[in-house]
């Protein structure tokens, strides 16, 4: 029998923001993934390609087009800025192909916006706003503020914080929207101390959240009292920041490199391609995803979009990175979410010794009720 | 008593009132059209001819008129924002959408260009740019556009409500011929009887005023035009991409404009196109060579201005020593 | 009265502290490019990547040779200055007869070249880059906290403006500088080694950039996009300073801080656009910039 | 008539010549101005280059300063050739230009445009001699240069390449547009400078004025030196001249 | 000759003046360039506007044709009130002017060049949708014009290429295009070789026909032959008025202007 091909193209971000994070990460997860199938079945032949989006939508659909059309391509993964995993569900909806997002956020991937060719991987602002904003919730930090970065995505994050701030009791004491992407944060960060709220949330990403950060301890906020919950902080932006400046910071996670001896078996394999880099929560994403893809394929021994995509549904995912899990009717991949607390310098034992875990969110409570999300697809 | 018929100039010819040169050059264009979705992937080549329309229109204003403006993006931004709004939560026909685009173009270009016209030189550039920074603000937030994500997933409907322009092929001809279309328009301007003031505007702007010509109302009309198709240009685009995003209105558009200009040759007819077809390509077959895609246009731009600062066409024309 | 407002008067002097802490960049950079443009008659776009240069070869310093915040104050604007020079000798130097276009792309097409290699070679997250220890902790100001770095860095800031001002308007060398400005040609017949004193210049306008690269290090993380933005602020400062003034551009960055500063407290979504509006507004009704000397 | 003059007109030859200007072309940009300047001046002379409007005197002038963008010929000065070198070079060999339009620099003031050329000889005049020279400049030494009146802007002109200690003065009508008590005072200066050793070269309209300070006078026309009249046979001369300078 | 103009068919200059300036003053930042000067033109002369340089005359030149306005003073031209006109439609007034500096479209052949100024007599037409050939028609005239001036044979020359004398003959050309009622030269013969001047001299005298030529110009024996009646200018006002007799005898511009030692 003629063994099934498939291609895989992973398209994120090479060069910007976003490159370390997902980038060449990304693609070596992908290739991990390929090895580790080919070890359990090799009746599937998979080639991994992949380009820089820039960042840019208007980029993003061109390869994603160029790719589905001439170029064979069935699964897109990864896809950080949200603009950009939105911009692409699109044309694979169209073309009714498949993409995986592990890198973009937007929980409008499976809410509004849904699409029966999409899955959403790791991690969506629902799910990062839910786990931060609960553990600091029951903590007693109950009163918010929000700097949040002045783009859809920013405006996603806060918007779903807020509203689980505002259903546990919690009190908004404001927000600013800052220009993205930002420099100086001193002057929004000096409105959040005036505010008086216990807690300032950055709804921001990357540069913006680090730079906020740094700024935040210069002029004394952490250590006058405030809180900082970096609502999206990847650990590869926290490696770059430092323990210095990153201590004592609350963040949500999908995936800890250091969580159990599978994570850390795979991630030194995974950091002995990367410099002793560790995976991030999307490249992590990655792996699994397509691991589950791939099983998928031959178990229906077919490769056609929906019926993949159906079969990818209805069986439950389980895998050494992120543990049990499923996907819903929304496409939305749900499994435990962590929240962690950045360790002080002096904690810090080991390279990339980063995290003490604050809580475990179990799946079912981990992301947004399908019935919220208004998806097409889910029926009520 | 004087020979009047001793010496033919350029102007009396009879190719449809076309150089011979340029009918032979617009017919392999036509040609180059018809056969390029057989040979190449067509939507690359549907954005090849949007953004050689933008070169056009921009080249309009710089190389024919001696206006830089850093803010063309606006009008190409703006025009795909209007267009696809109007395809998609309007349900408007296409044809109806790229109009609407055009027209909204054309309005902010006589807003803009009306208060920007008076000054010259660096400053008309810092004008212009500073009004596009501020349609820039504008798309970012105003509701309608989407902020980041833009408007996205355009339907592209029927042209005239009779045909489905969903395949790219059928899709592919249409845009083709508003390309080529609003390129025969830009050739005609220019070898208007407007288009020789233009000319001569451009030549010597003081010498115009003293022969009686109200230069700024030229002026002005230019950038009108310019605008107008530059938005032509977008709206087309937002259709081919289905997509309407701040790419499109950003300043970093509007250097590449001038990019896809200057590499073409500024002053020529064909040399836009051929720019941005360069551009283009660049950006999408380095694509995957990441941050080295910076320095590879970085360095164009150094070796254009270093060694051919007439652009690849200029320098054709200057061997051929006709104008192109 | 302010209170009516919802800010507190108290808390808006902060704010306006903050302006016209950040305005130290915007003075130093657009001071930089008044002198390159004012002599050169070049738009140097590649301002940017010469501040965020100045700023990685801090980090170098540290890194590899193990100079510190000090030492790279004084040594990583030499260096971004000589490497100015040398551009300027091999390239900028062929293009002063020309229109002012050729020199801006030039510029900018020099500034992605720097900018996209060091995004290869280092990655964009950002390196970071301590406040050095001297400088750590904050002031109590009553009304606010001023970390004592950005104390220091707006002193720095009017320090090197002030002298920068002096130097030009008050010495002999500046003299050369301003009479060059106006009659090359002439100056040359004095004796003057004007290509020369152009060369230097755009060294010093180039320094200067990388010194207040140096001090932007350790506030704003160090990557290799953090001058792109900026460049296009500047730029506006500059022209509405009035193209070429010193004091126009000091006096702008400054102010255009406190105002930038003012629009993050009202309508922060505003802030980065509030310049351009200011700069249309500004040669709608004063075509020379605030301080430019009518053509 | 002219063209017979020219054929016989041939330039003194001098052996001993300060400067000595042989076949001088000079353009500008594409229009071809100077064609053929041919003459000598002799240390501690001062001679004159009268014409008429637009004959190239003063590109002359820059000519051998250098200030032109395309010049051809030969230039001697102190028996060195100087028609490759820049206009600084040309400079710091000692000749100093005092341009028709001044070329005052109005962001500097009076005391930065006199200390604005480098010295490039020792034995140049000290800045108390130029004020006792010029003592209206020195009433205004802190106003801005372009401030004062036009006869004070010709006299801080000269003032300021006397500083330099060049002995080779090269002055484009110093006396255009100046009262006739300064020309006078003007005309006292360059004899005192003659006195010194300077030499100079003067451009002229004012013949009359000329006549007063010169020794030699050459006529231009045309890009071309087309005579040469000592001043002590001016007398002599006079109808000649007058159809020279078409009046 | 074969230049045929359609109006006015008196060639004497008579007593009636076509443009007045009065009390007109341009005033630099305190620097008074021209100075309450009073000037009258009658129609058909040729008038000349003589001063030593810097005396004004190309400030009021473009005070005349309003490329600058003045601070004080009014400006009549044909009975019309021509002071807050601009430049374009003082053109289209039929008073026209040439440069000091030459002034041609450098990159527009010499036909071209002319025709430009032909095509502004369509009106100020936007019609940017036409073709070229339009204004073809005006190459017969455009040629005539050439002809006039010597040109002719260097018609598709690019106007850059032409020397010197010969752009100031096509600036004279473009002109005359335009078939103004009066007509200002600054310095006509400015940088023109001899054979050039005489050419240039003859041609004003023809095309004076039929209209009013006010020029500045240096060339005194030029003046002396064309000029009706002179003006000379000093340090911004008006020092003498009269025919070059009287004018060259006055002693205050032998002073300022001639030069006292050769009178
Ligand atoms: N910058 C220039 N560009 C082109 N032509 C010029 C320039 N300067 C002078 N000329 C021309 O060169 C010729 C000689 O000019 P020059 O200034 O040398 O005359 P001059 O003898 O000094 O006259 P004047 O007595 O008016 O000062 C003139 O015909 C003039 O028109
Ligand atoms: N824009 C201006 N600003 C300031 N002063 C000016 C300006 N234009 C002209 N002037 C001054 O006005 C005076 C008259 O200048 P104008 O050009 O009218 O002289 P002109 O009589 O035409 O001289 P020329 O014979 O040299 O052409 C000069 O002193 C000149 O410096
Ligand atoms: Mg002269
Ligand atoms: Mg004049």
């Amino acid at each position: 029998q003629e063994p099934i091909k498939v291609k895989i193209g992973i398209l994120n971000d090479r060069s910007g923001l976003y490159s370390d994070l997902s980038g060449e990460g990304s693609v070596i997860a992908a290739r991990m993934a390929v090895e580790d199938f080919k070890s359990i079945n090799s009746t599937i032949e998979v080639e991994v390609v992949s380009a820089d989006h820039q960042n840019k939508p208007d980029v993003a659909s061109s390869i994603a087009r160029q790719w589905y059309d001439l170029d064979g391509v069935d699964v897109i993964m990864d896809l950080p800025t949200s603009s950009a995993a939105l911009a692409v569900s699109e044309i694979t909806r169209e073309k009714n192909k498949i993409v995986i997002v592990s890198g973009g956020g937007t929980s409008d991937l499976t809410g509004s916006k849904c699409s029966p060719n999409t899955i959403h991987w790791a991690y969506d602002t629902w799910s990062l706003g839910n786990g931060t904003a609960t553990a600091l919730m029951n903590k007693g930090d109950d009163s918010w503020f929000f700097l949040t970065a002045d783009y859809a995505f920013g405006h996603a994050l806060e918007r779903d914080t807020a509203a689980i701030v505002k259903e546990n009791g919690g009190k908004l004491a404001g927000s600013v929207h800052h220009p993205f992407p930002g420099t100086d944060f001193s002057s929004f960060l000096l409105q959040a101390q005036a505010s008086g709220a216990k807690v300032i949330g950055l709804a921001n990403s990357a540069a913006d959240t680090t730079g906020a950060i740094k700024q935040a301890r210069e002029f004394g906020i952490i250590e006058g009292g405030q809180k900082i919950a970096s609502l999206l902080l990847f650990i590869s932006e926290l490696h770059a920041l430092g323990l210095e400046a990153g201590q004592g910071l609350i963040v949500t996670d999908a995936f800890y490199w250091d969580a159990n001896e599978g994570t850390r078996k795979w991630s030194k394999r995974f950091g002995e391609k990367m410099n002793g880099a560790m995976p991030t929560m999307a490249q992590a994403g990655i792996y699994s995803g397509l691991m589950h893809y791939l099983k998928a394929v031959a178990a229906i021994n077919n490769k056609d979009s929906l019926p993949v995509m159906a079969q990818m549904k209805a069986t439950p995912t389980d895998d050494v990175l992120f543990g049990k899990g499923r996907i819903r009717e929304d496409g939305r991949k749900i499994h435990d979410m962590y929240v962690f607390q950045v360790k002080t310098p002096s904690e810090s034992k080991y390279p990339w010794d980063y995290y003490n875990t604050l809580a475990t969110i179990p799946a079912e409570k981990a992301f947004r009720p399908m019935t919220d999300g208004n998806c097409f697809l889910v029926k009520l | 008593m004087t020979d009047i018929n001793s010496k033919s100039t350029s102007v009396q010819n009879p190719t449809l009132g076309m150089q011979p040169h340029h009918a032979i050059i617009f017919l392999s264009l036509l040609g180059l059209g018809l056969v390029g979705p057989f040979l190449l992937y067509p939507v690359f080549l549907m954005k090849v001819m949007c953004f050689a329309l933008f070169a056009c229109a921009f080249n309009l204003l710089l190389g024919f008129t001696g206006l830089l403006s850093f803010g063309h993006a606006a009008y190409f931004g703006i025009a795909s924002y209007i267009a696809a709004h109007a395809v998609k939560v309007w349900g408007v026909s296409p044809e109806l959408g790229i109009l609407l685009g055009v027209a909204s173009a054309a309005m902010l270009g006589l807003v803009i260009g009306s208060l920007a016209i008076r000054r010259q030189g660096i400053y008309f550039a810092m004008v212009t740019l500073a009004f596009a920074q501020m349609v820039y603000f504008f798309s970012l937030q105003a509701p309608f556009t989407g902020g980041e994500d833009g408007i996205q997933a355009i339907p592209r409907g029927n042209l005239f409500g009779l045909i489905s322009l969903r395949s790219d092929f059928m899709l592919y001809f249409v845009v083709l011929g508003i390309t080529l279309g609003g390129i025969l328009a830009i050739y005609r301007i220019i070898h208007s009887p407007f288009g020789q003031v233009l000319k001569a505007i451009r030549e010597n702007e003081t010498r115009a005023i003293s022969l009686g010509y109200d230069v700024n109302r030229y002026k002005l009309m230019t950038y009108v035009l310019s605008a107008a198709i530059a938005g032509l240009a977008g709206s087309t685009k937002a259709l081919v991409l289905q997509l309407a995003s701040l790419v499109d209105v950003h300043w970093s558009m509007s250097g590449e404009v001038v990019l896809m200009t200057l590499i073409g040759g500024m002053g020529t007819v064909f040399g836009p196109i051929l720019g941005a077809a360069v551009v283009v390509t660049m950006q999408n077959y380095l694509a995957t060579f990441g941050a080295w895609v910076i320095v590879i246009q970085g360095c164009i731009f150094v070796l254009t201005v270093m060694l051919f600062r007439e652009g690849i066409i200029g320098l054709v024309a200057k061997w051929i020593k006709k104008p192109l | 009265m302010f209170e009516l407002i919802g800010i507190m008067p108290q808390a808006l002097f902060g704010q306006l502290l903050l302006g016209l802490i950040n305005g130290s960049f915007y003075a130093i950079l657009s001071l930089g490019l008044a002198i390159i443009f004012g002599l050169l008659n070049i738009i140097n776009f590649t301002h940017g990547a010469q501040y965020m240069l100045g700023a990685f070869v801090a980090w170098m310093l540290l890194n590899y040779c193990g100079v510190g915040y000090w030492g790279a104050l004084l040594l990583a604007p030499i260096i971004v200055g000589v490497s100015g020079i040398i551009l300027e000798r091999f390239l900028l130097s062929k293009l002063y007869r020309l229109d002012h276009l050729y020199g801006l792309l030039l510029t900018f097409g020099l500034g992605l070249i720097i900018q996209g290699l060091l995004r290869n070679q280092y990655g964009i997250s950002g390196l970071s880059y301590s406040i050095p220890p001297q400088l750590a902790g904050m002031q109590d100001l009553g009304f606010m906290f001023v970390p004592n770095y950005r104390a220091w860095v707006m002193i720095a800031s009017l320090v090197v403006c002030f002298t920068t001002w002096f130097v030009i308007e008050k010495t002999k060398l500046g003299a050369h500088l301003r009479a060059a400005t106006e009659n090359p040609v002439l100056v040359g017949a004095f004796g003057i080694n004007v290509p020369l004193m152009i060369t230097l210049t755009y060294g010093f306008g180039v320094a200067l950039a990388a010194f207040a690269g140096v001090l932007a290090a350790p506030i704003y993380s160090v990557n290799p996009v953090m001058g792109a933005d900026l460049i296009i602020v500047v730029f506006a400062v500059v022209v509405i300073g009035g193209m070429g003034s010193i004091l126009g551009s000091i006096v702008t960055g400054f102010s255009l801080g406190l105002i930038e500063g003012l629009t993050k407290v009202f309508y922060p979504e505003a802030s980065s656009v509030v310049i351009f509006i200011i700069m249309a507004i500004v040669l709608m009704i004063k075509p020379a910039g605030l301080f430019g000397r009518e053509i | 008539m002219r063209d017979a003059e020219l054929a016989t007109y041939s330039p003194p030859v001098a052996k001993e010549a300060l400067l000595r200007v042989r076949d001088l072309q000079g353009w500008y940009g594409e229009s071809h101005v100077l064609h053929g300047i041919d003459f000598g001046v002799q240390p501690g002379e001062v001679v004159t280059l009268l014409g008429r409007n637009g004959a190239g005197k003063t590109t002359t002038l820059k000519a051998i300063m250098g200030l032109l963008g395309k010049r051809s010929g030969s230039v001697v000065f102190e028996g060195q050739e100087t028609i490759g070198l820049p206009a600084r070079a040309i400079a710091r060999a000692g000749i100093a230009f005092c341009p028709e339009e001044r070329g005052i620099f109005s962001s500097l003031n009076v005391q930065e445009n006199l200390l604005l050329p480098p010295q490039v000889k020792p034995g140049g005049l000290t800045l108390e001699r130029i004020f006792q020279l010029f003592p209206n400049l020195k009433e205004r030494a802190s106003s801005q240069g372009t401030k004062l009146s036009g006869g004070e802007q010709q006299m801080l002109a000269i003032g300021r390449i006397l500083r330099t200690g060049a002995k080779t003065l090269l002055l484009d009508e110093p006396t255009e547009g100046l009262a006739p008590v300064i020309i006078q005072q003007i005309g006292r200066t360059i004899e005192q400078l003659k006195n010194e050793g300077f030499t100079i070269v003067l451009v002229e309209q004012n013949f009359r004025f000329a006549s007063t300070v010169a020794d030699r006078h050459y006529i231009v026309e045309q890009g071309k030196v087309i005579d040469m009249i000592p001043n002590n046979q001016m007398d002599a001369n006079i109808d000649k001249l007058h159809a020279y300078l078409g009046v | 000759m074969q230049f045929s103009s359609s109006k006015t068919e008196k060639s004497v200059p008579g007593d009636e003046v076509i443009l007045t300036a009065s009390d007109l003053t341009m005033e630099f930042k305190g620097f008074v360039a021209v100075n309450k000067v009073n000037l009258s033109i009658r129609t058909g002369s040729i008038h000349a506007l003589i001063g030593p340089n810097g005396a004004g005359k190309t400030t009021c030149f473009n005070l005349l044709t309003k490329f600058l306005t003045p601070t004080h003073g009014k400006i009549i031209f044909k009975g019309k009130d021509i002071t807050t006109k601009s430049p374009a439609d003082v053109a289209r007034l039929k008073l026209v002017r040439s440069f000091q500096i030459s002034s041609v479209f450098p990159n527009l052949t010499a036909l071209e060049n002319v025709r430009i100024a032909l095509q502004r007599t369509r009106g100020d037409s936007f019609d940017f949708w036409r073709s070229q050939k339009i204004i073809a028609g005006f190459d017969d005239r455009a040629r005539v014009l050439l002809a006039e001036v010597g040109l002719l044979q260097l018609e598709g020359v690019i106007a850059a290429d032409l020397s010197y004398g010969r752009k100031r003959a096509l600036e004279i050309a473009t002109t005359l295009a335009l078939d103004p009622e009066m007509l200002l030269l600054d310095e006509p013969m400015a940088g023109l070789g001899q054979e050039d001047v005489e050419r240039i001299a003859a041609l004003i005298k023809r095309v004076s026909v039929n209209r009013t030529i006010l020029m500045v110009e240096h060339n005194l024996s030029v003046v002396a032959s064309l000029s009706d009646c002179i003006t000379v200018l000093a340090r911004g006002g008006v020092l003498a008025e009269g025919d070059y007799a009287t004018v060259s005898k006055n002693p205050s511009v032998v002073e300022a202007y001639i030069g006292a030692g050769h009178a």
